[in-house]
């Protein structure tokens, strides 16, 4: 199994995760290809979540599509990348009834469009107008601080690296102080001492 | 040591002949009636509703307090908001909150409601439940136990049995202020919008 | 439906009948109270002759609910910052990572839980010192 | 005469309802025509709060994902960052995450047993069983210091050993629970009224089950005998000895009895864990929690809790962050795909009944 899926559709080897999980890297036009093989020629049957991780970094989502045996003993992971920007993805929603509600569930958290699929509509937010909010460039905090007020009553906090290092100075110049009318008043006796010879 | 009913007696009138001076007779016998049975609408809003069974069954059993469940908001005097708080239920929370009839009462539960509790950063959730909706009592805890919610309870038929519990009055008195608040999170305008005849006519009831 | 002579399930449920005789599970709270169990998440302690000021509770928190304040008391002379933890219980949630991470061991939770107000700025608690 | 029909919401604010959730209904006179789930009232954005904090911060926040039944969840991520950061747990704290599980299993059904009397009217049996489930939460509130949100199960072991005589108040919890699961035969499960509200309604057929990814006791109903902790065992799993119950009915009572099964299942193996509960540390050693990091890879790791499997999708980025972590809760595909379709054609009074046995727990939908 793992040749021909090597030889036909991955971009790299399939990772033997555990005894019970193969994770495989393809490219976006093999999907549904690898999806139909698995399904037909083996016990590959039943579509247990889509997920989807933003790297920012690199500018690309990964969509992983997690495909379980009918006898559930082992899982598939088959991911692959796709575009940040206007991303579109062909639905599964017809060949997997369940694929509906989780391609409408990554819709409104990242906003990708899925062909295909009838009923993209709002599931958890209501009347949400911003970033969908998974995307990294989605700062929670700060959508926080914009349209929300915490309780007031808290400002008398210490910024402890601050009061530490200010502290230890007012020591050191403290100790310094010390030393110095001490070496003065040592200096001081010296010299009346040697006033007094 | 006393027990059973009597026992739930005294908890209930401990607290009469020191509260009672300011009080006329007809107010007195009012909030008697009043504390004496509160029905709380049967609206779990957030994690804290895991608790309410237990308080409410033979376990800790509210009930002996005058304290028992109601389905429907026409008849509910206590609104128990336990916990957090989404925007899509704030709408409903609202809209069922002025759909209950006066006097009401709303318990918070959690420290969700003061002051964001672990949901602070989170985009979908109001911090400030006083902002939205007046609050009579809040009970500490990330959920409260039983013994929080019926002690929240107890101190919440204190304040009825002094008349000091006037939340309602209060909404109706700021409620451009509250409307403000709720429209500012939830969009343009709150619909449907309840302006029952008390906001409308003069004087309230 | 359809309608079918069931004895057994008709008379079995009547066996609840017998929990008349049984004493009542209840705890009549106000009165009588359930014993607190040892190493209940309640309220937080802080001995101060311990603390350091170290912050550590206020870093690990991801509540943002732990103040490093000053407060007119006595502090531990090993106190870098002269600071001390004041817990927002507003947005606590008793998972005790602080006390986990105290170094001196300090910081602790009591059995005690119940603070019922109606006042919402109620809920910055300072630690009691024992 | 002329059909009229009429559109209600069943929820979020009703009795008869799982959670703060509403399905909206078109009737025809008591017949629903159609149902539309609607979902969000519960919405935190879990998987965005997650992202901001380092792995030991997101650990706390992970239990609050499904209320009834926090447990798994804690399980769930802590088996994940095992697995992403290569952690090997000792054989105690395995037991001690299988009896904190069991029992948390055990708390849920008691819950279930609560909701599916009450949603037949039979109230008496739900003050029996939420009673009894404390009984659960205390020990709980002994072992971890929480009645309901333990934050127990941590990345690494579990948080405290067992107190002293702790095995010995579980054993005879267990001992009670064997003598009191027969009453609840007698006054629910044999109760003609609730069989001839239960049997014939609700019913999935085999073919379906399997092709659209339901899981738990709807599968089980239906006599397919699916289970993770038979089918890909975690922790201990594999060493004990239990069964998986099923019937073939595929109704809301077949559903019902398997769930009693269950409880007695859950029993049995709690009675192993008691007594072959090993000696030895209880947690490795972790860093501090800036300092431990998640190398750049993903996992999928999942646990049986009391509704069907519950799965988690984690991936690390090589920092002190989770990249992402999905939660696939069982109740995401019942309350849309299945629920949706289910309640066509089913009577009004059903609708609590029907949601009740399918066990839909509106927090870990939308997370």
């Amino acid at each position: 199994m793992f040749k021909t899926i090597k030889s036909n559709f991955a971009t790299a080897d399939v990772e033997v995760k555990r005894q019970d999980l193969y994770k495989v890297v393809i490219k976006y036009d093999r999907l549904s290809a690898l999806i139909d093989f698995l399904y037909n020629n083996y016990t590959y049957k039943i579509l247990n979540a889509i997920t989807c991780t933003d790297w920012i970094e690199e500018g690309h989502f990964a969509l992983t599509y997690l495909i379980t045996t009918e006898d559930r003993s082992n899982t598939f992971m088959i991911q692959t990348l796709v575009g940040r920007e206007d991303t579109k993805v062909e639905s599964f929603s017809k060949k997997f009834k369940q694929a509906q509600i989780m391609e409408r569930d990554l819709h409104e958290m990242y906003g990708i469009d899925f062909i295909g699929n009838d009923n993209l509509k709002e599931l958890s937010l209501e009347n949400w107008v911003h970033t969908p909010p998974l995307r990294r460039e989605f700062d929670t905090l700060e959508f926080v601080n914009e349209h929300l007020t915490f309780r007031e009553g808290r400002e008398d906090n210490v910024d402890v690296k601050a009061e530490t290092k200010r502290l230890r100075a007012l020591k050191k110049a403290q100790k310094e102080a010390d030393k110095k009318a001490k070496e003065a008043a040592d200096a001081s006796a010296l010299k009346e001492n040697e006033d007094g010879k | 040591m006393e027990e059973g009913f009597l026992l739930e007696q005294k908890t209930l009138e401990g607290d009469l002949n020191s509260e009672t001076s300011h009080q006329s007779s007809v107010d007195f016998l009012m909030n008697w009636f009043r504390k004496r049975s509160i029905f709380v609408l049967a609206y779990g809003t957030g994690c804290g509703a895991i608790e309410m069974p237990p308080t409410f069954t033979s376990r800790y059993d509210a009930e002996r307090l005058g304290i028992r469940g109601a389905a429907t908001p026409r008849q509910a005097d206590v609104i128990i908001v336990s916990g957090y708080c989404s925007y899509k239920t704030l709408r409903r929370i609202i809209r069922t909150y002025e759909q209950m009839s006066n006097p009401k009462y709303v318990l918070a539960l959690g420290s969700c409601t003061v002051n964001g509790g672990m949901y602070w950063d989170s985009y979908n959730t109001i911090k400030k439940l006083e902002d939205y909706l007046p609050v009579d009592m809040y009970v500490n805890g990330c959920m409260p136990r039983p013994e929080s919610i019926l002690e929240g309870f107890i101190e919440l038929q204190k304040e009825i049995g002094a008349g000091k519990a006037s939340s309602w009055q209060k909404y109706e008195e700021n409620h451009e202020f509250y409307r403000k608040n709720q429209e500012a999170v939830l969009g343009e305008k709150v619909e449907p919008s309840y302006e029952a005849d008390w906001y409308l006519y003069e004087g309230g009831l | 439906m359809k309608w079918s002579v069931d004895l057994k399930g008709t008379l079995s449920p009547l066996s609840i009948l017998g929990a008349f005789f049984q004493k009542p599970n209840t705890i009549a709270y106000p009165a009588v109270k359930k014993e607190s169990v040892v190493g209940y998440r309640g309220f937080h302690t802080n001995v101060l002759a311990d603390c350091i000021g170290c912050a550590n509770c206020q870093d690990v928190c991801m509540n943002d609910a732990i103040d490093m304040i000053k407060v007119d008391a006595e502090y531990n002379e090993k106190n870098s910052s002269q600071c001390i933890p004041r817990i927002d219980y507003g947005r606590c949630c008793w998972c005790s990572l602080c006390t986990d991470v105290c170094p001196p061991d300090s910081l602790k939770l009591e059995e005690d839980y119940l603070n019922v107000t109606n006042n919402a700025n109620d809920f910055l608690y300072m630690p009691k010192d024992k | 005469m002329e059909n009229k029909h009429i559109t209600i919401f069943h929820g979020p604010q009703h009795p008869g309802i799982t959670g703060n959730m509403s399905v909206e209904l078109d009737l025809i006179g008591e017949t629903i025509q159609k149902a539309t789930t609607h979902v969000g009232y519960l919405h935190r954005g879990f998987e965005k709060l997650v992202e901001r904090r380092t792995v030991i911060q997101a650990f706390t926040i992970v239990c609050r994902i499904c209320v009834p039944e926090p447990d798994p969840n804690e399980a769930n991520f802590a088996a994940a960052v095992e697995e992403l950061a290569g952690i090997e747990i000792s054989e105690r704290s395995k037991y001690i995450r299988v009896m904190v599980l069991e029992l948390s299993r055990l708390a849920a059904q008691f819950l279930w047993l609560a909701g599916q009397s009450g949603s037949i009217g039979l109230y008496a049996v739900g003050q029996w069983a939420i009673a009894d489930r404390d009984l659960i939460l205390d020990l709980f509130e002994e072992l971890t210091g929480a009645r309901v949100y333990h934050m127990y199960i941590y990345p690494g072991g579990v948080r405290r050993d067992l107190p002293e005589g702790f095995l010995e108040r579980v054993s005879k919890l267990l001992s009670y629970m064997k003598k009191r699961l027969k009453d609840y035969d007698d006054i629910f499960i044999n109760n003609s009224s609730f069989k001839n509200r239960a049997i014939g309604v609700g019913i999935i057929s085999k073919e379906e089950a399997l092709a659209n990814g339901y899981v738990g006791q709807v599968l089980r109903g239906c006599g397919i005998a699916a289970d993770v902790r038979k089918d890909a065992p975690y922790l201990i799993y594999g060493d004990l000895d239990f069964e998986v119950p099923t019937e073939l009915g595929g109704d809301v009572y077949a559903r019902a009895l398997v769930r009693r099964a269950e409880m007695d299942q859950s029993v049995h193996i709690l009675e192993q864990v008691v007594e072959k509960m090993p000696e030895g540390e209880i947690m490795v050693k972790m860093p501090a929690h800036r300092k431990f990091k998640l190398p750049k890879d993903d996992t999928w790791v999942k646990v049986e809790s009391a509704r069907g499997e519950f799965a988690y999708y984690m991936a690390g980025d090589g920092t002190e962050k989770i990249r992402r972590m999905q939660v696939r809760g069982p109740s995401l595909v019942h309350a849309y795909t299945l629920l949706e379709n289910l309640l066509v054609g089913a009577e009004l009074s059903d609708v609590a009944l029907i949601m009740n046995s399918l066990g839909i727990c509106p927090p870990e939908i939308e997370r």
